[in-house]
């Protein structure tokens, strides 16, 4: 099934995984941030309204 | 040359801190601002010198007509009195500086270098700087720090000349100069919280809650 | 306006600082290349414009924060503001004092820094026209970065950070110019260019440095 | 439904966002995997360039999108400059790190793939020049984000930066093409962006454009509502400060 990369392998490779690695990283920092600022949020909206 | 400003909302870091403000100030007139510190005095008096824009409301003069003097006198050590002086006098195109260094009694120091001096005469430079702007409208925020009782005499007497002249001043200060001025308490005019409407105009913080 | 710039150039001198401070740095430089590169003449000469070029550059780079730090501490700034002076005019006499304290004496010293590295003979003209078109619009822009940050606790590393890449036109143009003088080719093209990125500069940016300004100063 | 404006308005933002963010995350997911896969396992190899030929499919689109979010920076900051919207002044804070995100993986894709032709891992080729520019700018953008803490004065300054960063980003682009010609007839891969690409290769190639671009439409989303809570707690910690 994988195709056959010749000698440019390594090259093809490393550029798919740094670059699927770079937007992995940039997609679950923005989820985490999300996360956090959304717990922030409940619990300041929480202590106000209780 | 008057100045009013109504329903006048100011903001400090993006958070409302006085609301609802209404006053004005006609010419041979003076009002003192009094209200505890932090309450929004200066900024108060930074939005009606143009220095900041206002969250709401509106102030009513013309800005060429206004001198505002703040905390720091804006004085350059390196400068003596007179070339202090002559500077601001060439900026707002004025004529002379005698009646200035006379005002505040400044004939002595006209040639020392402005860091040779005390605290108490940098801050009569600094209101000696306001004769010099020919200005109407004086917006002064504590002017009398460091200043001792005979300086604050001094002041006073030029603020009552100006006045006389037909200008007119908006001083936020604790010490009670004397003059003949409404005194004005900003105090019950603070932002109330509670009253927080969804509006997204305004100020940013406004905008989120 | 004309006030504002005698003051500046009166607490320039005064200060001591002003004149010295950018040229001892663009000394410096020139100086310390040859320790890296290596004092072979041939070299030196193949690289002289564009490290002089990058040494005035720098030069300017270092005295920018300067310019409306002092005048922020002491509250001049604020009382400008309510002055009758636009603060369009007070940003442009800061970028010109800024440019006669320290970009004029870059473009006079920089043939002599040019001795140092073994500039071609023919280089020396187009080298110092190429600095007196070029370092204004170093000054201006620099008066941009100046005026974005003038409110920031260290606001002189972000500065660099924020000036550095809106220099690369002048410094590519600027540098060509030098380099093509010097091999005696023609350099018109690149002065052109260079000529017209820093009129453009001049046109517009205080526009925005103002404003920038007024922001930082509520 | 209102104006565009509506949506301007944060407390609709984030409603809004609630419902889009899932349909368009599903979506860049589904063709970011298909361009991809097709792209990787069902084209053939170049014949000049072999295998590498494949990384067109990150390099292109990751280029394209560094350009167009700057872009949108750039409208997002004419918004705030001009209507005051609250929203466009976060979007633009929650793009710029998609953008640079971006740029570097157009500038390690294109010197990555430059490699075998080069012969070096980097080459002042004119276009990765200008991409390394544009990283620069990005840097200085969110720095300056960081730098202020007043939001206010914050979202101003960064607006009026994008602007005059924007123009001289253009300059740039010039000045380098300028610059390159002028110093050494570089080998540079020229392969130019909007190249008419073999059939066999364009589909996949255009269908990881719209993959990327529906990634960074989700991410610009998610950002913003994220951009939007972190400043509401803000003001609600000020006010119990001041209440």
């Amino acid at each position: 099934m994988m195709p056959d990369l010749g000698k440019y392998a390594d090259t093809v490779l490393s550029a798919y995984l740094v670059s699927i690695v770079l937007l992995v990283v940039l997609v679950a920092m923005s989820l985490r941030a999300s996360r956090k600022a959304r717990a922030d949020l409940e619990q300041v909206e929480t202590r106000r309204r209780g | 040359m008057t100045l009013t400003v109504s329903d006048l909302t100011i903001s400090r870091g993006g958070i409302p801190v006085l609301e609802g403000l209404n006053f004005s100030l006609e010419p041979g007139g003076a009002l003192v601002l009094r209200g505890p510190n932090g309450v929004g005095k200066t900024t108060l008096l930074r939005t009606v010198a143009g220095l900041q824009p206002a969250v709401a409301g509106t102030v009513e003069c013309d800005p060429e007509s206004i001198a505002y003097a703040a905390h720091s006198d804006g004085l350059k050590g390196m400068l003596t009195v007179s070339e202090n002086l002559h500077f601001w006098a060439d900026i707002f195109g004025t004529k002379g500086i005698d009646a200035a260094l006379k005002g505040f009694d400044l004939e002595g120091l006209v040639d020392r270098p402005a860091s040779a001096l005390s605290a108490g005469q940098k801050r009569r430079l600094g209101l000696a700087r306001l004769l010099v702007t020919g200005r109407p409208i004086w917006i002064l925020d504590e002017p009398t720090v460091s200043l001792d009782v005979a300086s604050v005499e001094m002041f006073a007497d030029a603020v009552r000349a100006h006045l006389a002249a037909g200008g007119s001043a908006l001083i936020a200060t604790h010490i009670d100069l004397g003059l003949e001025a409404e005194v004005f308490d900003v105090g019950p005019y603070r932002a109330k919280p509670e009253n927080s409407t969804d509006a997204f105009s305004g100020s940013f913080d406004e905008g989120f809650l | 306006m004309i006030a504002l710039l005698v003051r500046d150039m009166k607490l320039a001198m005064r200060a001591g600082g002003g004149f010295g401070l950018g040229l001892a740095f663009f000394l410096i430089v020139t100086v310390l290349v040859p320790f890296g590169v290596g004092p072979e003449s041939g070299l030196l000469s193949k690289i002289a414009p564009g490290i002089l070029w990058l040494g005035a550059l720098l030069a300017c780079l270092l005295s920018l924060d300067r310019i409306f730090a002092l005048d922020w501490e002491d509250g001049s700034l604020d009382l400008l503001a309510t002055s009758p002076l636009p603060m369009e005019g007070v940003v442009t006499i800061k970028a010109l004092a800024h440019w006669l304290t320290t970009g004029l004496p870059l473009c006079l010293a920089a043939p002599l820094f040019g001795l140092l590295l073994s500039l071609p003979d023919t280089g020396y003209v187009w080298l110092v026209l190429s600095l007196v078109i070029g370092t204004p619009a170093l000054s201006v822009v620099g008066t941009f970065g100046a005026a974005l940050t003038v409110g920031l606790k260290r606001g002189g590393l972000l500065l660099s950070l924020l000036v550095l890449p809106l220099y690369v036109p002048t410094l590519i143009f600027g540098a060509e110019v030098a380099r093509r003088g010097a091999l005696g080719m023609d350099a018109m093209t690149p002065l052109l260019m260079l000529g017209g990125i820093t009129a453009g500069t001049i046109a517009l940016l205080p526009f925005a440095s103002a404003l920038v300004l007024r922001v930082n100063l509520r | 439904m209102g104006s565009i404006w509506e949506y301007a308005n944060p407390v609709k933002f984030v409603r809004t966002s609630e419902i889009v963010l899932p349909w368009v995350s599903v979506i860049a997911m589904v063709t970011l995997v298909v361009g991809l896969v097709w792209g990787f396992f069902f084209t053939p190899d170049d014949y000049r360039q072999g295998s590498t030929v494949k990384i067109i499919y990150l390099h292109v689109p990751a280029a394209l999108m560094a350009i167009n979010v700057w872009f949108m920076m750039l409208v997002t900051s004419l918004i705030w400059l001009i209507r005051r919207h609250h929203v466009s002044a976060l979007a633009a804070k929650a793009a710029a790190p998609v953008g640079i995100i971006m740029t570097v993986i157009a500038l390690v894709t294109g010197a990555i793939w430059g490699q075998p032709m080069w012969g070096t891992w980097w080459a002042w080729d004119p276009r990765l020049t200008s991409f390394l520019i544009l990283f620069l700018f990005y840097l200085g953008y969110i720095a300056l984000w960081e730098a202020i803490d007043n939001p206010d004065t914050a979202a101003d300054l960064t607006a009026v930066l994008c602007i005059v960063g924007s123009v001289f980003a253009v300059l740039s682009r010039y000045a380098v093409n300028f610059w390159n010609q002028g110093l050494h007839q570089g080998a540079s891969l020229s392969l130019d962006k909007e190249e008419n690409v073999a059939d066999v290769f364009s589909t996949p190639l255009y269908i990881c454009m719209v993959g990327f671009g529906f990634l960074f439409i989700a991410l610009v989303f998610l950002r913003t509502r994220t951009e939007i809570h972190k400043r509401r707690t803000k003001a609600l910690l000020a006010r119990e400060r001041l209440g």
